[in-house]
């Protein structure tokens, strides 16, 4: 048991409970926490994972992880800016239930 | 081990637990205010002793002040935030202590973890 | 060769200048600007085919560092012709978009135009999984903020939809890679491809991959999110998506199917996939018979007819390599064909529900006789979803079905003849309102001449593809990665 | 020891995330999101990655959380905060914990079966740092191996911005958020401030050899101006809307304008010239910093202010 794999199981953990929780909720803010979460535990297998197998640093997956966290949080932000607008024009906090399409 | 070692052990556990009492007090005291008293004043002497207790491990003067830099800036972050959090709670009237009739072990089940900015949760 | 010459790096930077300079200069700037950049890029489309043809793929190395390092990219036939398409239907929606849209929105519709472009010729040109991902992430901005910018409530309602099964589905996707890279230490298609390893790590990697892209794709049953975004989006967008974006998250599976032989190890999956693709064509052909709006028709259509693209994976066998090319070169056909129809039948969409002020499919009554043009452009669309002869659609449909009965998959060839009906009942059931005839006196707008033509164009280039089929399979004949990696 | 603490780390980050995501109350998840961006900090320290941990923390935990807070605020604000939430059928329930456990199942089978990688490509990083005009390797790979991938995320940033001005249809909206009129806040800001400028550009700088660069800068730079917008110090009606814009698109601008300009050379797109890659990338960095920070501050504003939906009109068809 080392570092890598212990953070790389880490992230397969926050992977599953982000991704129960993407599927489970309603709530779009909720849903946007969890797609976070997965986010997460997405970059913990980046980097954990291949540091495993690389046996060292890896410096260019590292670079990939901090490409990812600035994409993940522009996707926040525009996630949000959507919401808001949702919660002004609707007043509700989910999407309506899908019908039978 | 040093005679240095253990004292920086000491002052760094010390630390430590300071951190611990102020995370009790912010789950265990009943209202906001009292709960920033928790906050604010264990953590700064927690991290006081964190940092003191870190300083001979550094050998360099540069971290040294960066390490004291840090401290003092947590110490401004803190207090400016304690305050404001005050401020706030006062400003949308939030009550000082549980009101008359509840016993406190019903208050800590409702109000477990409604961390400083309380202010912003709903009223239950 | 010289790269000052080479096309390639212009196909990224001209639209990546043209979204930077439409944010910058005035309103009324933007679109002469916007049409300057049009131009240029086609010519540099143009320029890329020539070279592609005349020299054979090119080979491009950002920044000067080699793959595995640096990031490499590769204009190969196949991605030379889809640079070629999408240049040519998102010229004509961008035409059609300046004519449609109020000066405000155009101002808006610029910019996103100009990144949805960038990133489908970075998704065409790429040869790296994790600058796909980029890649990706930088369509699917530009394509909800496409939906969204209609600001009433059903769009943005569609654009949340959209975003989180799109951002869903690149996480997948980005699980995936970040297995693959574990596995192998690369992130370059090429050297993946080299290197491969079917472990469970490498298993795991493309479930999650294939996931994901079938998520973006809205491969069915994953398909919930399209509907409402295609049908819901302004004209020129909700053209845009279906003709291009969702070929883009397609075009990356086929890579990866081929070029890593997913085909050759995971048989059972490849039967899966074409059972999603047969669900796909008989729902989306059910629903678009059961819609009261006309761009929801032309959106279900959609759904099926990524099905009929999803054929090509169980086609793909290791045993047959004839059948192999040509189930591979119908597939192809098919989205080229799909590209250009749907285009042009969105945009005629579009153009009836300016005329009658009404989305809903009985107000369609009397079109026919008071726009003959615009009923012509839908139908010659019609035709080639359809895949009546002469037609891409049907060439595409033709392949597929030789390539069924070569690899003895006849069960496939009940699907494709069972979606012909379904298609050819919904397009003749729009057709059917509109030769209908009401007492209500006539209260139509007249849309722009323009309008009516770009429709027609791109519809009949949908036919025209028909004529010239062999040249497009010609094309992605060359020898290239995933020519070297068929069966 | 060691591996004490990173199984606590473990433990705790589960924890936090489970409670995040099944607490009744939506403040609490909040806080609870944020708070997990602080442990993963500690958790990427761990990794060997402390650029990743200032990003995250800077980033994902400080930014993300100030705009979620901010939403919390604005949903209690318009009273969709209290809104009965019906719990989500057993379904969906079901669903959701028989593909979370198959997608978890799926991981664990390829962690554990992980095969050595044939590629090393880390070797091939420390060949080529010499050349790379940067003695930090994640500094070398951001911008200059892999500039591209980086070229287009800023690009992915620039993007949201646009999306968000594209939905605010009102150019002028006026900012909903009244500043807070407290005197302690506004004596601090001015130690606080210069601080947390100088901290950036420290952070900038220190990326050429050690962990930090322009995103992380730019992020400290955000929070910066965050922290004066909230305090009522409005950047926006400081500087025109055009002065604004062409500050949010400087970053992406300048990386562009450097990237094709190597084409003019004749060598391939985003080439450094010889010996100057160093300054160019500090050059491409300053301006990334300030545009990440006004970006960023623009996306907490765009979200801040409420969008004046009166159709323009002349939009066929709708």
């Amino acid at each position: 048991m080392d570092t890598n794999l212990i953070f790389t199981l880490c992230g397969v953990g926050l992977c599953g409970i982000g991704f129960f929780g993407f599927i489970y909720h309603r709530h779009l803010l909720r849903r946007l926490i969890a797609f976070n979460l997965i986010g997460n535990g997405t970059f913990l297998i980046m980097v954990g994972f291949a540091q495993r197998g690389q046996g060292v640093t890896d410096h260019v997956i590292q670079a990939l992880v901090l490409t990812g966290i600035v994409v993940a949080v522009a996707a926040t932000a525009l996630g949000l800016v959507l919401i808001r607008r949702w919660f002004q024009l609707k007043g509700s906090t989910q999407l309506p239930e899908d019908d039978a399409s | 081990m040093t005679l240095l070692m253990i004292l920086q052990s000491i002052l760094l556990i010390s630390g430590a637990l300071m951190f611990l009492v102020g995370s009790i007090g912010l789950v265990r005291f009943p209202d906001t205010y009292t709960r920033i008293h928790a906050l604010t004043k264990a953590d700064n002497v927690g991290l006081g002793l964190i940092v003191i207790g870190l300083i001979p491990a550094s050998f360099s003067v540069l971290v040294t002040l960066k390490i004291l830099l840090i401290w003092l800036l947590v110490m401004l972050a803190s207090a400016l935030s304690g305050h404001l959090v005050a401020w706030e709670a006062r400003a949308q009237q939030v009550p000082l202590k549980p009101s008359e009739g509840e016993s406190s072990k019903e208050t800590f089940s409702k109000r477990e973890l409604s961390t400083k900015e309380s202010s912003d949760e709903p009223s239950d | 060769m010289n790269m000052i010459l080479s096309p390639i790096p212009w196909l990224l930077v001209i639209p990546l200048a043209g979204a930077v300079l439409t944010m910058l200069v005035p309103y009324h700037w933007r679109s002469p600007a916007s049409v300057v950049g049009i131009f240029t890029q086609l010519m540099a489309s143009v320029v890329l085919w020539y070279q592609v043809t005349h020299y054979g793929p090119q080979f491009y190395a950002m920044a000067d560092w080699q793959a595995p390092l640096g990031i490499a990219l590769r204009a190969d036939g196949l991605a030379t012709l889809f640079i070629l398409m999408s240049s040519l239907v998102a010229s004509a929606c961008a035409f059609y978009a300046h004519a449609y849209l109020s000066l405000q929105k155009r101002a808006h519709f610029w910019p996103l135009l100009w990144f949805l472009w960038a990133s489908l010729n970075g998704i065409w040109l790429a040869a790296d999984t994790f600058n796909l991902y980029v890649g990706l992430e930088l369509l699917t901005f530009a394509a909800v903020g496409l939906v969204a910018f209609a600001s009433d409530e059903r769009s943005l309602e569609a654009s949340i939809r959209y975003l989180y099964a799109a951002l869903l589905g690149s996480m997948a996707y980005l699980l995936g890679v970040a297995l693959l890279y574990g596995a192998q230490g690369t992130l370059s298609m090429d050297s993946l491809a080299e290197t491969w390893h079917w472990g469970p790590t490498n298993q795991v990697a493309v479930t999650l991959i294939l996931g994901g892209l079938l998520l973006k794709t809205a491969v069915f049953p994953l398909h919930t999110w399209l509907p409402p975004a295609h049908g819901g989006a302004l004209t020129p967008v909700s053209a845009l998506l279906s003709a291009l974006v969702i070929k883009a998250s397609f075009y990356i599976l086929l890579r990866f199917w081929i070029e890593f032989q997913i085909y050759q190890f995971l048989p059972s999956l490849s039967q899966l996939l074409g059972a999603l693709g047969a669900g796909a064509i008989l729902w989306g052909g059910w629903m678009a018979l059961r819609q009261t709006h006309l761009k929801m028709v032309v959106a279900y259509s959609t759904v099926a007819q990524i099905g009929y693209m999803t054929l090509m994976f169980p086609l793909l066998v290791a045993e047959s390599s004839e059948a192999s090319l040509l189930a591979y070169q119908g597939g192809i056909l098919m989205l080229l064909a799909h590209a250009f129809a749907k285009a042009g039948m969105f945009l005629a969409a579009g153009n009836l529900i300016f005329c009658t002020g009404k989305p809903d499919l009985v107000s369609l009554a009397g079109m026919s006789r008071y726009r003959p043009l615009n009923i012509f452009a839908f139908g010659l669309a019609g035709v080639s979803l359809m895949g009546l002869p002469p037609s891409g659609g049907f060439n595409a449909k033709w392949l597929l079905l030789q390539s069924s009965f070569m690899s003895g998959q006849w069960w496939w060839i009940v699907v494709l003849l069972l979606g012909n009906l379904l298609s050819a009942a919904y397009v003749f059931r729009v057709f059917a309102y509109t030769y209908q005839e009401t007492d209500a006196l006539d209260t139509y707008k007249r849309p722009k001449l323009s309008l009516e033509l770009i429709a027609l164009g791109l519809s009949v280039g949908s036919i025209l593809l028909g004529f010239i089929s062999v040249w497009p399979l010609e094309m992605i004949s060359l020898p290239g990665p995933v020519m070297e990696a068929l069966p | 020891m060691n591996l004490l603490i990173d199984f606590t780390l473990l433990i705790g980050i589960l924890a936090i995330a489970l409670t995040c995501l099944i607490s009744r109350s939506l403040f609490r998840s909040v806080v609870f999101f944020i708070l997990l961006g602080l442990m993963l900090a500690i958790g990427w320290i761990r990794l060997g990655a402390p650029d990743i941990a200032l990003a995250e923390a800077a980033i994902g935990a400080g930014i993300t959380g100030v705009l979620l807070l901010d939403t919390l605020g604005h949903l209690k604000k318009t009273g969709n905060l209290e809104n009965d939430e019906p719990a989500p059928g057993r379904k969906r329930l079901i669903l959701a914990i028989v593909s979370s456990f198959t997608l978890v199942g799926l991981l664990l089978w390829a962690v554990f079966n992980q095969p050595t990688p044939a590629i090393n490509i880390h070797l091939l990083v420390t060949e080529a740092m010499p050349e790379s005009g940067v003695s930090h390797p994640i500094t070398a790979v951001l911008l200059n191996f892999r500039s591209y991938d980086t070229l287009l995320e800023v690009g992915v940033l620039v993007l949201a911005v646009l999306v968000g001005l594209a939905l605010q249809t009102d150019q002028q909206a006026q900012d909903s958020l009244p500043g807070l009129p407290n005197p302690l806040l506004h004596a601090c800001l001015t130690l606080l401030i210069p601080a947390m400028l100088i901290t950036s550009m420290y952070l900038l700088w220190a990326g050429a050899d050690r962990p930090g660069g322009a995103f992380q800068a730019g992020a400290m730079l955000a929070a910066a101006f965050i922290l004066l917008h909230i305090s009522g110090i409005k950047l926006s009606s400081q500087v025109s809307h055009r002065m604004m814009q062409a500050g949010l698109l400087l970053g992406f601008g300048v990386f562009l304008a450097v990237a094709t300009s190597s084409l003019i050379g004749g060598r391939p797109l985003l080439t450094y010239p010889e010996g100057g890659a160093g300054m160019l990338i500090l050059l491409i960095e300053l301006a990334l910093t300030l545009s990440i920070g006004l970006i960023l501050l623009s996306l907490f504003t765009i979200a801040n202010s409420p969008p004046h939906h009166k159709d323009q009109g002349g939009d066929h068809g709708h």
